[in-house]
């Protein structure tokens, strides 16, 4: 069965039925959403049953598109790729689950949402170069409308500055794919993840444009300037796909593209890399610490953790031992998976506070964990795991990439400096909102219920899990890993 | 080069030039039609002079004259039918006049 | 020599066709009224109107008087007796003609008269009636003679004159022959009765005795051109050539100055309808018919 | 027997002809929807009889017209985008006077696009020019009214004047080559005055209809003044068969002129300033003019690679049709809105499904994927691209932000919340059709992007 | 005889036609001139001279018939080749100018229809 494509096209499919039914009502709309990210949840748990290979893309399904030009539509998974497919799936369901109180135009914002989640999933298992950019693109303009239509007070600017950027970004890209199509002859990413297709020039053209366009999406310094603003614009589930999946198109680009397919021009540049990565992480840090927009401040952090997986991904790039190079790949795409889970959960918690408040200031809240414990702790374990502490989801990830920077590039552990700033802004955050006096105006805030916490608890319960016992997860990464560092 | 076709290519030219200068200078749309038959009387001898100097046996040239001709003529035709038709509307067919459609 | 004998032969012609217009519209026939007018003309005094444009005053009438004097050139008078044998005679002819028009319109502008400018304009319109009705014909003529040329057509005609192969033809050219050369009931750029003469309004002394001219000589040129396309030319039994083609040319010459005063004048608009209503689709029908029976009988 | 080679190598053109002037005929009558019915049978019948022939590749008439690639995929998009081009014209003018010659007309201008598309000869493509500019310049005067007299006036005037220079710069070609078929240009090579004066004819002549910068001046006004149907049947069709034309011609010129250089200079030049020129406008249509004048410098970029990349032509043909689908379902959704930006305030709202529509023709003209737009300039990029322009990729890529902030304005407004009526008006049945056609269009063909000819 | 030839005897017969007029107007001259007077070249507009130039606005009711009458004009320029040899190509030479003169007839047709051919 090609679970591939019915896990991708089965959300946009629920979409189109849903927009051709007679009776479009919000609690009709929501429960096919539910039920189609549920069952996309179901599918992607069997493509995961039934394994990868190490050194290869594993269930391709291929058929032809556009055969003049060697375009097919072609999808395929592989350590790199599946990890990414169960996050976006889970993140996808828990959305639709949390996003079930949405009344105002329920039934477009669900379409919306599964057109997103089919962009998602095609992105991340498109084997054809062209596939892939049709679905890069087809998210960005879902999220353009998510929050243009959906999100808070300043929105439409917000949507604007999302989409110039991204389109922006992403039109280098296609100029890449354009050069590698024409030194290869075929769309096909299993030719150019040989790494062979360009050399010399070309090559550094290509790799130049594909990391204008990977650093506006993951986005890193300096061009991360839509991210706060989309963020805070953005509706809680917006906010939680942006961050949770679609800043990792940026890094499973990077790694994907850029590393795979030019990595000659990479491993040239990889200082440059590396040293964009080590300032993102800086500045993501010491942003996050200057906001006192709570969602604003989770935004910046995800510009931090990003910039690890550059650093990652530049290690891998200059190390000359295979070990290392493994090791860093490892970490960052491990990362990747705990940074949607731990700022998936932060989002959720963060729009559930301002369903409450209305208000996403940290000087606004003031001993909240005594009223809403569930909130409270939820909110305080996710921080810790943000901010990098052993047993939680970030820590083997980051492990990795600084044990790794120490092997090849030891400057570049300047960027722990972040982890320090991230403990600070976060403990702030903590202390501000729910520890010290109370503010009386949320004396009757209610705790969680049983949907909100049905929303969280599998993230608090993966990023536990992943913490402790990260093998499982690290295993099918280095499957494949272990084939990119050789 | 044969002096004849020089000579035949430059009146060419000149008419070329007027014909050119008086479409772009003038106001008046039957003015600048008139200027627009120039240039194809232009193109005309050009024809015929090549044809005449250069490719005496390309048949093709004649039916190229017939066919510019008949430019000449229809396009004419209907450049005054919509001069009329302005006319009517306006009572002037000034370009000048015509400034009523910008953005 | 074929100049001389032309030129002398045009002259005569033009006498005689003087005399017969005098005929026809005083219906006394005077041998030396023409000259005797013509002379008056030259000796009266000569009014120059108060105009700004003396050139196109000026240019009217010689313009006339070109286009009549070469049209006439295509024409043949006798095998080898013609000014100029062009291959594309018939159309030359045509273009000739064309010039009338124009010299008609400067002529009815120059002189800055109401007059004299309505008759020019009216004569356009009386143009563009008359125009097709003169090219479509001739293009039927071209067809059996497998030529432009003039004698070719003459040629063409020794089994059967074409006035029998396509009489329709015929009809229509000498009608608009008659337009081309403004003779009444199709006379409106001079139109006797409302006009004060029209074109000629203006002018006086010898520019009106050269305008004059000019008219006979165009009507000496159209009716020698009806005789060449339709009534054979020189060919003829008994006579010599010269003499069959000047006495066809008086004959028509006569039959049109004649026949036209004994109808109503036509309205401009009345012509043009006619023309284009009736008189083209009967040219296109000539053609087509001309086209069959030339495929289905070789002569 | 040649002839009657010929002529069945010429079926799709007989029969449009022979349906224009059954339409003709029928208009004496006075019988618009006879007429209509005419040439909508006549349009599909000529489709039809294309089809077994995309694969033919000859020349008829002593190579003066050829069957090829590019004239039968003309056909299969020019024949069609007519065909609906005519229901918006039922739509717009039902019942006002000599409609049915407006259909007529449209039907000729279209058989000169198909004399344009098919030209291997200067004659045809003179003739091409004329029979779909004429045509034009009445099509937009025939409201004659003051707006539109203008329009056609100064259509006519631009006509006229880059017309008759083309036409003088080609003898030139004929005196260098000695023959008027295109591909003898050949010959060309090392006459690099005669080459110059031919090629700046041809960009001027073909540049006009196909609204090139510094060409395009009549396109705003020209479809600002004409019916809405009009503009639209214009914007597309007659643009189109000038880059066709574009096609032919070139194809068969040495590259060595300099003239890739020139065009591309003149392509960035046109996608730059239609996209600015469309950021400051209020008028709906002109506002789509100027993004059509953009949209040239797009197709622009096919033909600067002419002969130097494999994309080339195939980049012009199904940019081509990309453009006329979007292009004609963006101005029936204008047709049914209004001429003003302001008249698409809310329009989304109350019409959610039109809105939807226009979403998908704006998105896919900025060049979104997967619509159909994108694969269209995908291609003319890789074509630039691989013709060693990768400046003009550049641009063009670039350019397809500012068109991104051109059509936003058109899409915000329509789902904000405003209390501007939209009526359902007269004859929105056909519009909507057409909008259902072309948005099928611009969505399926993006996706099944396999029938359209490759390199 | 050479067509340059011909076409210079025809040059020569309007130089001639040219000069014959000169000299008629210098006989006319040389007859006698009248002696001027004051008005007398007044055009004839009933003896009073019109206040500006009588070239005003001419309305060619006959339009409808000019703009038909360019383009039939035109086409006939095509018939001639096409009549010169149409013996010689026989029933094609009919059928191609068959439909060519079917399309104009046409034309003509569609006009009168639409009102060309009615005084304006």
């Amino acid at each position: 069965m090609p679970l591939l494509t019915i896990a991708t096209f089965l959300p946009i499919l629920a979409g189109l039925a849903l927009m051709a039914l007679p009776d479009r009502s919000t609690k009709k709309a929501h429960t096919v959403s539910i039920a189609a990210t549920g069952a996309v949840f179901l599918i992607t748990l069997g493509i995961w049953a039934r394994g990868i290979v190490a050194g290869d893309f594993a269930q391709v399904e291929e058929i032809a598109w556009i055969p003049a030009i060697g375009a097919a539509y072609r999808l395929g998974v592989d350590g790199l790729s599946l990890p990414l497919v169960l996050l976006t799936s889970l993140l996808f369901l828990l959305s639709a689950l949390y996003s079930a109180r949405i009344g105002e135009r329920a039934a477009s914002y669900v379409v919306l949402m599964l057109m997103l989640e089919t962009a998602s999933l095609g992105t991340f298992m498109a084997l054809d170069g062209l596939l892939f950019y049709v679905f890069f693109e087809v998210s960005l303009v879902g999220m353009y409308f998510m929050i243009a239509g959906w999100g808070y007070e300043e929105r439409q600017r917000a949507a604007l500055m999302f989409f110039l950027y991204t389109l922006v970004g992403s039109l280098p890209l296609l100029l890449a794919i354009i050069g590698l199509y024409l030194g290869s002859g075929t769309f096909d990413m299993r030719v150019w993840v040989e790494g062979t297709t360009l050399g010399g020039l070309p090559a550094m053209l290509a790799l130049i444009a594909m990391l204008v366009t990977f650093a506006v999406k993951i986005p890193a310094f300096p061009v991360h300037t839509w991210l706060p603003a989309a963020h805070v614009q953005a509706p809680t589930a917006g906010s939680v796909i942006l961050a949770g999946v679609m800043l990792k198109f940026g890094t499973y680009g990077l790694m994907r593209f850029a590393y795979q397919m030019t990595p000659e021009a990479f491993a040239q540049a990889g200082q440059v890399i590396l040293a964009f990565g080590v300032v993102s992480a800086l500045y993501g840090a010491f942003a996050a610490l200057a906001q006192s927009d709570l969602k604003k401040m989770i935004a910046y952090t995800s510009v931090n953790h990003m910039g690890y997986v550059v650093m990652g991904v530049a290690i891998a790039a200059l190390a000359t031992e295979p070990r290392i190079r493994t090791i860093a790949l490892d970490g960052a795409t491990l990362q990747m998976v705990s940074h949607g889970l731990v700022t998936g959960a932060l989002f959720f918690l963060v729009g559930m506070l301002q369903d409450r408040a209305h208000t996403r200031g940290i000087g606004d809240f003031g001993g909240l964990l005594g009223r809403v414990p569930w909130l409270g702790w939820a909110f305080i374990l996710s921080a810790f795991a943000s901010l990098g502490l052993p047993g939680l989801a970030h820590f083997p990830a980051e492990f990795q990439i600084f044990l790794a920077t120490l092997n090849g590039m030891p400057w570049g552990l300047i960027a722990i400096l972040a982890i320090v700033v991230t403990a600070a802004l976060y403990l702030r955050a903590i202390a501000g909102v729910f520890l010290g006096e109370m503010n009386d105006k949320w004396a009757d805030m209610p705790d969680l219920d049983r949907r909100e916490k049905l929303v969280v608890l599998p993230l608090l319960v993966l990023t536990v899990l992943i913490g402790v016992a990260p093998g499982w997860l690290i295993d099918m990464i280095h499957t494949t890993m272990t084939g990119l560092g050789n | 080069m044969i002096p004849e076709l020089m000579i035949a290519l430059s009146v060419g030219a000149a008419l070329f030039g007027v014909g050119l200068y008086g479409a772009l200078s003038q106001t008046n749309l039957v003015m600048i039609i008139m200027g627009v038959e120039l240039i194809l009387a232009a193109a005309l001898l050009n024809l015929v002079a090549f044809w005449r100097y250069l490719h005496p046996d390309v048949t093709a040239a004649k039916m190229f004259v017939l066919i510019v001709m008949a430019v000449m003529a229809v396009e004419m035709a209907v450049g005054f039918g919509i001069a009329i038709a302005r006319f009517r509307s306006r009572g002037s067919v000034e370009m000048e006049e015509a400034r009523e459609l910008r953005g | 020599m074929s100049i001389a004998v032309i030129i002398l032969a045009l002259a005569i012609g033009c006498y005689a066709v003087a005399v017969l217009e005098g005929w026809a519209v005083h219906g006394r026939l005077s041998l030396t009224r023409p000259a005797t007018s013509a002379l008056a003309l030259l000796g009266r005094e000569q009014i120059l109107p108060r105009t700004s444009d003396r050139l196109f005053f000026e240019a009217g009438p010689v313009l006339l008087l070109v286009a009549g004097l070469l049209s006439v050139a295509v024409i043949p008078l006798a095998p080898g007796l013609i000014i100029t044998d062009l291959a594309i005679g018939a159309l030359f002819l045509n273009a000739a003609l064309a010039y009338v028009l124009v010299a008609l319109i400067m002529a009815g502008w120059g002189p800055n008269g109401a007059y004299g400018m309505i008759g020019g304009w009216r004569f356009l319109g009386q143009f563009v009636a008359y125009a097709m009705l003169i090219v479509m014909p001739i293009t039927a003529v071209a067809m059996r003679a497998e030529s432009l040329s003039t004698t070719q057509i003459v040629l063409s005609q020794a089994a059967l004159w074409n006035v029998a192969y396509q009489p329709i033809g015929f009809v229509l050219f000498v009608i608009a022959a008659m337009g081309v050369a403004w003779l009444p009931p199709i006379d409106l750029p001079t139109g006797g009765g409302d006009l004060a003469g029209g074109v000629e309004a203006e002018y006086t002394g010898a520019r009106l005795a050269v305008l004059r001219l000019a008219r006979l000589v165009i009507i000496v040129a159209l009716a020698s051109a009806t005789v060449t396309f339709y009534l054979g030319g020189w060919l003829g039994p008994w006579l010599p050539g010269w003499a069959w083609t000047a006495l066809k040319t008086l004959g028509v010459a006569a039959a049109m100055l004649m026949l036209g005063p004994r109808l109503p004048r036509l309205r401009e608009a009345k012509y043009l309808e006619l023309s284009w209503k009736l008189g083209i689709t009967l040219a296109l029908a000539n053609i087509f018919l001309v086209g069959v029976i030339a495929l289905v009988v070789p002569i | 027997m040649e002839m009657g080679r010929d002529l069945a190598l010429l079926a799709p053109e007989l029969t449009l002809a022979a349906a224009a002037m059954l339409m003709i005929v029928a208009e004496m009558f006075r019988a618009a929807r006879l007429v209509l019915a005419i040439g909508l049978a006549g349009l599909a019948a000529a489709t039809l009889l294309t089809l077994p022939m995309l694969s033919v590749d000859a020349t008829v008439f002593g190579g003066t017209y050829r069957i090829d690639l590019i004239s039968g995929w003309a056909k299969l998009i020019l024949l069609p985008g007519t065909a609906l081009s005519l229901l918006l014209v039922r739509a717009e003018i039902t019942g006002r006077p000599r409609e049915g010659s407006v259909q007529s007309l449209v039907v000729l201008v279209t058989l000169g696009a198909l004399m344009l598309s098919g030209a291997g000869d200067m004659m045809v493509v003179v003739i091409g020019v004329v029979l779909t500019g004429l045509g034009s310049f009445a099509l937009v005067a025939w409201p004659r009214d003051d707006a539109a007299t203008e329009a056609a006036m100064k259509y006519l005037v631009f006509g006229a004047v880059t017309g008759s220079v083309m036409i003088y710069g080609l003898t030139f070609w004929f005196g260098g080559t000695g023959s008027t078929l295109f591909s003898e240009l050949g010959q060309l090579q090392g006459q690099t005055l005669v080459t110059i004066a031919g090629l700046i004819a041809i960009i001027v002549g073909l540049g006009y209809k196909g609204s090139l910068v510094p060409f395009h001046f009549w396109a705003p006004d020209a479809y600002q003044g004409a019916p809405v149907s009009i503009a639209a049947y214009l914007s597309v069709i007659t643009k189109a068969a000038a880059f066709f034309a574009f096609a032919q011609v070139l194809r068969d010129l040495p590259r060595d002129g300099g003239w890739p250089l020139a065009l591309a200079v003149i392509a960035a030049a046109t996608m730059t300033y239609g996209y600015l020129a469309a950021l400051v406008q209020t008028n709906l249509v002109r506002l789509i003019a100027y993004s059509s004048v953009a949209q040239s410098g797009y197709f622009l970029m096919g033909v600067v690679a002419l002969g130097a990349s494999g994309f080339a032509v195939p980049g012009i043909l199904v940019f081509a049709a990309a453009y006329v689908a979007m292009n004609l379902g963006a101005f029936a959704v204008v047709l049914l809105a209004g001429r003003d930006l302001g008249d698409l305030e809310g329009f989304g709202r109350t019409r959610p499904w039109l809105g939807a529509a226009m979403v998908v023709f704006l998105l896919s003209l900025t060049g979104i994927p997967p619509l159909f737009g994108f694969v269209g300039k995908f291609y003319l990029l890789s074509a630039a691209v691989e013709a060693g322009y990768l400046w003009l990729a550049i641009i063009g890529v670039l350019n397809s932000v500012l068109a991104l902030g051109v059509y936003l304005r058109l899409m915000v407004p329509m789902y904000r919340t405003s209390s501007t009526e939209h009526p359902s008006e007269v004859g929105a049945v056909l519009t909507q059709g057409t909008v259902v056609v072309t948005v099928l269009a611009t969505l399926l063909i993006g996706l099944a992007a396999g029938i359209l000819p490759g390199p | 005889m050479s067509e340059l030839t011909q076409y210079a005897i025809l040059l020569g017969l309007t130089l001639g036609t040219v000069g014959l007029v000169l000299s008629l107007y210098a006989l006319a001259r040389a007859i006698g001139r009248a002696r001027a007077e004051p008005a007398k070249d007044v055009p004839a507009t009933a003896g009073t001279l019109a206040r500006d130039p009588v070239w005003v606005r001419y309305h060619a009711k006959y339009y409808g018939y000019a703009l038909l009458f360019l383009a039939f004009d035109m086409e006939m320029a095509f018939m001639y080749p096409w009549a010169v040899v149409y013996r010689e190509e026989g029933l094609v030479a009919l059928l191609d100018m068959g439909v060519f003169l079917a399309i104009l007839f046409l034309g003509l047709l569609y006009g009168w229809s639409q009102g060309a051919l009615r005084r304006q």
